[in-house]
């Protein structure tokens, strides 16, 4: 099998910031998704620990890339003038996380946690491709549903949602004024 | 009273809140609900007062606070159903203070792993791709927000591609170097050459002045000697 | 001087098809170019000679660049070719993109923006009716100005163009640290 982790990496590489999606992989390899995920968990591990390389493997979703690792950030900083001094507000933060946890979510749901309008938000979000409308919500207005995107997941280094940060538990208060967990 | 910290720091009345709980070190889970209105109705004022604009949202929690307060300020003859209605708002925004709590807290954290991610650089697709694809089939109707992440990664690349040699030209070759540059260069030249030949690599203005400049003191150095015939100067190596 | 090794492999894969010309590594690294060519050199025999890999260091001219091994061709042509087939490549999205948000635009304006020859990609999508001609610009070499066709409108269920997702603001190069929203 390891024969095919130079095609591996050479599909990778071809297709660049996209990536390539597991079931892409199983279809031109012609190998089942189940080994092909076993095949993919040795290779990345392999590949990851291997220090002489630049690249490193990342797995985001269920699609594969291939980025460089952080050392040769600075360098390659300053060979093109990477823009990554690119940064989230606090407000797009804030909307993403709640969109992550609790997806799918209309916008009202959104807007009661934080307090205030995130229409122009979302919005941006969905021109980013950080998120993504998933149908309606089957209420008075049929309000949209979002979720976060495989971009969102790779933009925040999560290979699945079930990797996002633990959300702080506080006990919520109860109506007769006790706590409950 | 003064305020150091201004209203558009806040990502919104909760947020003010929270703020306010933290800096006069209230119990969030314990809350006393007059100190905390009476802050945020000082707040927003001092805030009105510096003429600052300030979103509904923040003038819309300000209303139900001061509903609150002034609830609780009247003579308590009113029915027991207002008394639990009382209960209920105060437990509603507590635990809509602590919501919000949370997920400001974990989109710290999601920075971090953004900020972590952002040390890692992706590549374009490669363009031999393009020879592969068969694009003379009907196109499955697409969603528009594709085009933007089309243009997204236009843009990016455009950003990245900037040219890095603009950035060498910009720091501007002094005439010691390029009268270096012009030795290496006259070597693959005939004998007798025209001042032009001298400035073909030259990218604008202040190098094509330098290689002038260059040449001048060349010639005073006398590696070089010149004539002028019609219009054109010439050189030749001595 | 090994421990450059995965900074340069990561420099040549940010750079992708462009590549990075000798004296732009030997500045960034820091290092003079006649011990970078040795270095080089060194590199990437050893480089090609790792059958473990699916990458292949290449050098024309003076400049230098990664491209996948022969072996993985055939499965990345397959790859692109079944899998996207109905779908827009990215090429063929980009150029319809810049033609939607800067229209009425010429080719030379498109390239510069996408930073690759669009000739062919251009006469495809007239061919397809996703754009047309809509006179040509007056200047030197009289060249044709492009915008997007009803068709197009249809294909991305579009009434009109202002309806396109607001594109996120994006810096100038110059300027660094900002927010994104």
């Amino acid at each position: 099998m390891n024969d095919l982790r130079p095609i591996i990496e050479g599909i990778l590489f071809v297709s660049g910031d996209e990536g390539v999606s597991l079931s892409q992989l199983s279809e031109v390899l012609v190998i089942n998704e189940d080994s092909l995920v076993e095949l993919m968990d040795s290779y990345m591990t392999d590949y990851n620990s291997d220090e002489s390389k630049g690249l490193e493997m990342l797995c985001y979703g269920k699609r594969y890339k291939l980025v460089t690792k952080a050392i040769a950030h600075s360098y390659c900083q300053k060979l093109f003038e990477e823009t990554s001094g690119k940064q989230f507000s606090q407000a797009a933060l804030e909307t993403l996380a709640i969109i992550a946890y609790k997806q799918p979510v209309t916008r009202v749901e959104i807007e009661e946690i934080r307090g205030v309008s995130c229409d122009m938000m979302i919005r941006k979000l969905l021109a980013r491709n950080l998120i993504k409308e998933v149908g309606r919500l089957d209420t008075i207005g049929k309000p949209f549903l979002y979720e976060v995107t495989e971009d969102f997941m790779d933009t925040f280094s999560l290979t699945s949602l079930s990797e996002l940060p633990e959300l702080p538990e506080y006990q919520t208060v109860s109506e007769e004024g006790e706590l409950f967990y | 009273m003064e305020f150091f910290v201004t209203i558009e720091q806040f990502e919104g009345p909760l947020d003010l809140m929270l703020h306010l709980i933290k800096e006069k070190e209230l119990d969030l889970f314990d809350l006393d609900i007059n100190i905390l209105t009476q802050q945020y109705v000082e707040y927003i004022h001092a805030m009105e007062q510096m003429k600052l604009d300030i979103a509904s949202e923040y003038l819309l929690e300000l209303a139900t606070l001061i509903e609150y307060k002034s609830k609780k300020l009247l003579p308590n003859e009113a029915a027991e159903l207002d008394d639990n209605y009382q209960q209920q708002q105060e437990v509603d925004l507590v635990n809509r203070l602590i919501e919000y709590k949370k997920f400001k807290e974990v989109s710290i954290k999601l920075d971090d792993l953004y900020q972590e991610r952002n040390l890692k650089f992706d590549k374009p697709q490669s363009e031999i791709v393009n020879q592969w694809i068969d694009i003379n089939e009907n196109y499955e109707s697409t969603s528009a927000y594709e085009l933007i992440k089309a243009m997204n990664r236009c843009l990016k690349r455009f950003q990245l591609s900037q040219p890095y040699e603009v950035n060498i030209t910009q720091k501007r070759i002094s005439i010691e170097d390029r009268k270096k540059q012009l030795k290496i260069n006259i070597k693959k030249f005939n004998e007798v050459f025209a001042l032009s030949n001298t400035m073909y690599d030259c990218r604008d203005l202040y190098e094509v002045v330098i290689t002038f400049l260059a040449i001048l003191d060349l010639v005073n150095e006398n590696v070089l000697s010149f004539t002028i015939k019609d219009d054109e100067v010439y050189f030749k190596k001595v």
